[in-house]
């Protein structure tokens, strides 16, 4: 795992750039290549064409057609021939163009890229980053809009980040490039053109470090990915009505920051979890199990899951906007966990 | 047999197939559309005229270019355009919305898998259905030249090569799959090529002849139909507009664009039905006046629609 | 679903015969082929030959080669092909050789198998059956002795089954083939030798219903599949030192019978949850969230998981027997859960 | 080339891998071997011949059945043996355990995917790797008839051909995927049919001769290193035993096994060399005496491994 500690955006000091996500991204794309030459990059139409999403912007230019390779709609090439490459010396980037095409590479996901390391005795490493456009928007449909981040949870041997800033994009990205082990991470498709505070300096954000977006006493959110920005919104509404709401956002779900879990809920003993993906199998439930093994007696209210509906994502831009919790819903939410 | 008939029949269609769209970008350009679209410009010999060559209990698994396949395999119009209004007007009743996941299962559309090359697989298990339950129909399962390298076409293939199922496997081969040339990813110039390694019988031909594409599917379909076995056509086309409607284009020369257009297959087949002696210029005006009517009525139909609730979104999830 | 009530073995009359786990499977097949002439099986080997396990003996020679079907090694078209033949008018039952090769159609089975009705407007039913042999077994490794069923539980509109008795199995597959929606239906390979009572006469066991494998009053534990066994000594060495455990076999995971659940944590107040799965995204997570959310004040103790090993399964013999929860594991969290 | 010496070493190779597999049996039989094994007896000229005709630093994808590729690639028998009896002197110091889980990074054996067909694609992965690195390394990926119909091999041999990767698939056609014979699945009779669809070369060879396979993985070799791009070379053998240790064979027609069985490559070739006037009968039985030697030694070697403990379970997960 990276050992760069991280660097906070300077506050009170010059005012410091702001990028948008899908900046920051190709920005760590970019420098990593630029430091190591086995870095490289894979994918549909991420050569001259930038991306689907524009996340390679001008990377063929810069580093050729060796080092970022369009390849065929052949998603089991795409991640298997990722782990190939990544046992013979180099350490690719492969991006899906929608995350949920993982399935179409499910046992290469699964079996290959997590497992070929301990099952073949440790004898190799395989340092692959697996980037993982997800989530609701613009009605991309069922087959396109999900956040499968849980399902990688028993795959052992994956790292799993999820950023939900600019910043955190690029210091986590840079991190999982550098990392000798294979990362999914998951970008918020939603979170392309949000914009935040990126320093020019390089720096590095740990993998397993969970980050506490909003510091408050009386109830815990946990949230991450595009959910943090409608969990701070519903903190302002909860903070209108004299609630103080700390927002935890674990960055991730391998390494797991279960001392940051635990040290929120030993000082609120009231905790919502919320996600995109349905309840059921997310990743929230792996959380309060956690929160119920771990730290059942500060629980002062049941946990609260507020996530994504369960059914299939509807292709209709219509139906999409009743899929995902509102800032609202969390406030509700938090208000009864509060009042409990 | 592609009698005089036939030939209008087909170019009546082709005619409806690109007014239809036409309609479909102005509903786009009005924001009405929900999601993506993948115009279908260039690619309407092809859909159409394979299409007309089968009967209506007969599988399809459509792919996202355009939508003159469905609407030559019988679908309603308005369905259609309710399906991309995202109301209850459409096929799905406003929960599809759109290409992916439109379907009609009295004109055997049996839908579309978003993740391309889903439908390989899909169409391989119809059409084994229809072997063990003995019946004369055929699946068809339309595909780009970017979906014919995924792995399901592998394992669809394969067994409809054994098993001599009646399976046509119909490869849209435009050149491109997004910004990706097929040259850049595939060593050979046709796929055609790929179907004796499967026991199948392949061919390549111009996919703007709708004559041409006619008689090689009925053939196709005569095979399939009376226990010949599995058929792959190749059918050459041009997309002439961007891979989705928004799409820059700007990896594409902008004379390959204009060469593109300039072999609409619409306008070449209207020329032919002239040429040949089969209608002239007043009878085929006649007969364009006509379709823009239904075409225009069906749109109005649509618009009459209404978006469905949220109490809709978690019904019929299971039977 | 299925609306035939339950039969229970008979108690206290004419002995029931006993069959194993492997030949109620084989039994429930036969008997729904031979009612629905719609039932045809496919899979690798499940010809002639009667499937790599054994599972599908005689059957091919009863209905013949149109509807027992041998395949290539494909599992995209065994499940993707699965899907368009029930689309079309028949039940497929669809045989993988191991539950992990549900990776290997990772877009047919989550994509295609569990969306394709509601994506595509209600206007399909998928009536299939995939059946997954699943579980650690004479050191198979870490690709062919997982139990994967946590991996649909966000696979809304798949129904999952997993029986733990000969008498669950037959009862259970039999409703399976004749509901509507696909099943995944997990089998235990370690099982598959295991006799039980099963009754000559016809019975089905509608899905979604738990089963109190038995009645107990201090401590509940939550098993299924083949840890229901290992639970039940569990139970009788509890049962030594005075604790009285109550076994829960939810015998599947959708339809999650929540009421059932929620009726013993009312009752014992303390619950263990123990699958072969390892912990960390296991479906236990999802167990114990609900009751962290619907019964949290009935707790008397922190839940307890006891999980398989966290790292892919060894393929060594040798190391295998160390990863699977033993009936001491959970005797020993029974005691602390119960002391608590 | 093939000169006297290669042809020793060939013929020598292969007895030893005959030897060490039937010792590896009696460990088995035992009750020593932790899981299954797939015997590799009649597969041995394929296996060792096409070895022989790489380098150490080539990489090797090799498939479940026998041993007798890694073997000639340079493994260490001890290893091996260690890997079956599960202890530490296996190369995965007793994580792995047997077959499908056993690799050597020295030798460029980079293990196995137990889900068959795995492989195709990582084995393209790492062609594509030395074509990055611009070494002149090769990729070879082993795997039977029945795997050849993984959708896996489809993406992966795309790729092989369109890049021209230096990428060598060996086929093992022994007709048999477990009960499953070819043909039950598979319309055609040689799948290198389907190498040119994908732009490489296929041929179709007799695997149970060791010189000829030598040559054509020579050639194939050669063609991959100068930039010439991808082979799929199909070897036709036999199966001579179960498909597992254990298997009933109940379907196998008993003259088929007989006939498999009688057309042995390990004394086969042995007649060869005699025939040939390579060595006379007193060489060969001093060579395979030193070979003898040198298996039980490496057997009694390994015997002396220890299991390893329950706290390796989770050691290494991570880098
Ligand atoms: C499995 C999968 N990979 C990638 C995509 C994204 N995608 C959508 S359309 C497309 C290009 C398709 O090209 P082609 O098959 O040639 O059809 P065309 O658009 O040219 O008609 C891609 C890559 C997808 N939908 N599914
Ligand atoms: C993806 C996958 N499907 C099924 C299996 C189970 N399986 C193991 S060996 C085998 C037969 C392999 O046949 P073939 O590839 O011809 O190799 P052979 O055993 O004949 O050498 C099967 C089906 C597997 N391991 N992986
Ligand atoms: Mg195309
Ligand atoms: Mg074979």
């Amino acid at each position: 795992m990276s050992t760069t500690s991280p660097v906070a955006p300077a506050t009170g000091q010059a005012p410091v750039r702001r990028i948008s996500y899908s900046r920051a991204i190709n920005e760590a794309m970019a420098e990593e290549m630029e430091r190591d030459e086995r870095v490289f990059v894979m994918g549909q139409d991420v050569g001259a064409f930038g991306g689907v999403f524009g996340l390679t912007r001008n990377l063929y230019k810069r580093f050729g057609a060796d080092r970022v390779i369009d390849t065929p709609i052949s998603e089991t090439f795409l991640v298997g021939g990722g782990v190939g490459a990544a046992l013979t010396g180099l350490r690719p980037i492969v991006e899906l163009q929608y995350a949920d095409f993982l399935w179409n590479a499910g046992d290469e996901v699964i079996g290959k890229m997590s497992k070929w390391r301990y099952m073949h005795g440790s004898l190799f490493t395989v340092p692959m980053v697996l980037r993982l456009p997800e989530g609701a928007a613009g009605g991309a449909g069922p087959e396109h809009s999900t956040c499968p981040e849980a399902a990688l949870l028993p795959a052992t041997g994956t790292y799993i980040v999820i950023p939900s800033t600019p910043y955190d994009a690029k210091g986590l990205l840079k991190s999982a490039i550098r990392d000798d082990n294979p990362v999914a991470f998951f970008e918020h498709k939603g979170m392309y053109g949000l914009k935040g505070e990126v320093p020019e300096e390089e720096y590095t954000i740990p993998l397993g470090q969970a980050d506490i977006k909003r510091a408050g006493s009386d109830v815990t959110v946990i949230a991450w990915g595009r959910l943090v920005h409608r969990a701070l919104e519903a903190a302002e509404l909860a903070a209108a009505e004299g609630i103080d709401v700390e927002v935890l956002d674990p960055r991730g779900l391998r390494p797991l920051d279960v001392e940051a879990i635990t040290r929120t809920i030993e000082k609120t003993g009231r905790v919502v979890i919320t996600h995109e993906a349905g309840r059921t199998g997310g990743a929230g439930a792996e959380i309060a199990a956690i929160i119920a093994e771990t730290c059942l007696t500060s629980l002062e209210a049941p946990i609260r899951r507020v996530c994504g509906i369960e059914t299939p994502i509807p292709q209709s831009l219509h139906l999409e906007q009743f899929i995902i919790p509102t800032a609202d819903d969390l406030f509700q939410a938090i208000k009864e966990t509060a009042a409990f | 047999m592609l009698t005089p008939e036939t030939k209008i029949a087909i170019y009546r269609m082709m005619y409806l197939a690109q007014q239809w769209e036409m309609q479909l970008l102005r509903f786009l350009d009005d924001g009405q559309v929900s999601g993506f679209y993948h115009a279908g410009r260039g690619h309407e010999a092809l859909e159409v005229a394979s299409m007309m060559a089968v009967r209506t209990d007969d599988y399809l698994l459509y792919d996202h270019r355009g939508c003159a396949h469905m609407i030559a395999k019988g679908m309603s119009m308005v369905e259609l355009y309710g399906d991309f209004l995202g109301n209850d007007k459409g096929s799905t009743t406003g929960l599809g919305a759109g290409i992916v996941h439109i379907a009609d299962p009295a004109h055997g559309v049996l839908g579309q898998s978003g993740t391309l090359g889903g439908g390989h697989v899909l169409a391989a298990g119809a059409a084994l259905s229809i072997k063990i339950r003995k019946t004369d129909q055929v699946a068809v399962n339309f595909f780009g030249d970017g979906a014919a390298n995924r792995g399901t076409f592998h394992e669809g293939a394969n067994v409809a090569g054994a098993w001599k199922l009646p399976m046509i496997y119909i490869l849209q081969n435009n050149g491109w799959a997004i910004s990706t040339p097929q040259a850049r990813v595939t060593a050979v110039e046709h796929f055609s090529e790929r179907a004796a390694g499967y026991g199948m019988v392949g061919v390549t031909i111009d996919g703007m002849d709708p004559w041409l594409v006619y008689e090689t599917m009925a053939e196709a379909v005569e095979r399939a139909r009376t226990g010949g076995g599995a058929t792959l056509i190749e059918g050459m086309v041009n997309r002439q507009r961007g891979h989705y409607e928004g799409d820059p284009m700007t990896y594409r020369p902008d004379e390959e664009i204009a060469a593109a257009k300039a072999l609409d297959p619409v306008p070449a087949t209207r020329q032919r039905l002239v040429d040949e002696g089969v209608l002239d210029d007043g009878a085929l005006t006649e007969l364009e006046t006509e379709v823009l009517a239904e075409v225009q009525a069906a749109a109005a139909e649509a618009q009459t629609g209404t978006l469905p609730g949220r109490e809709r979104l978690d019904q019929g999830v299971y039977a």
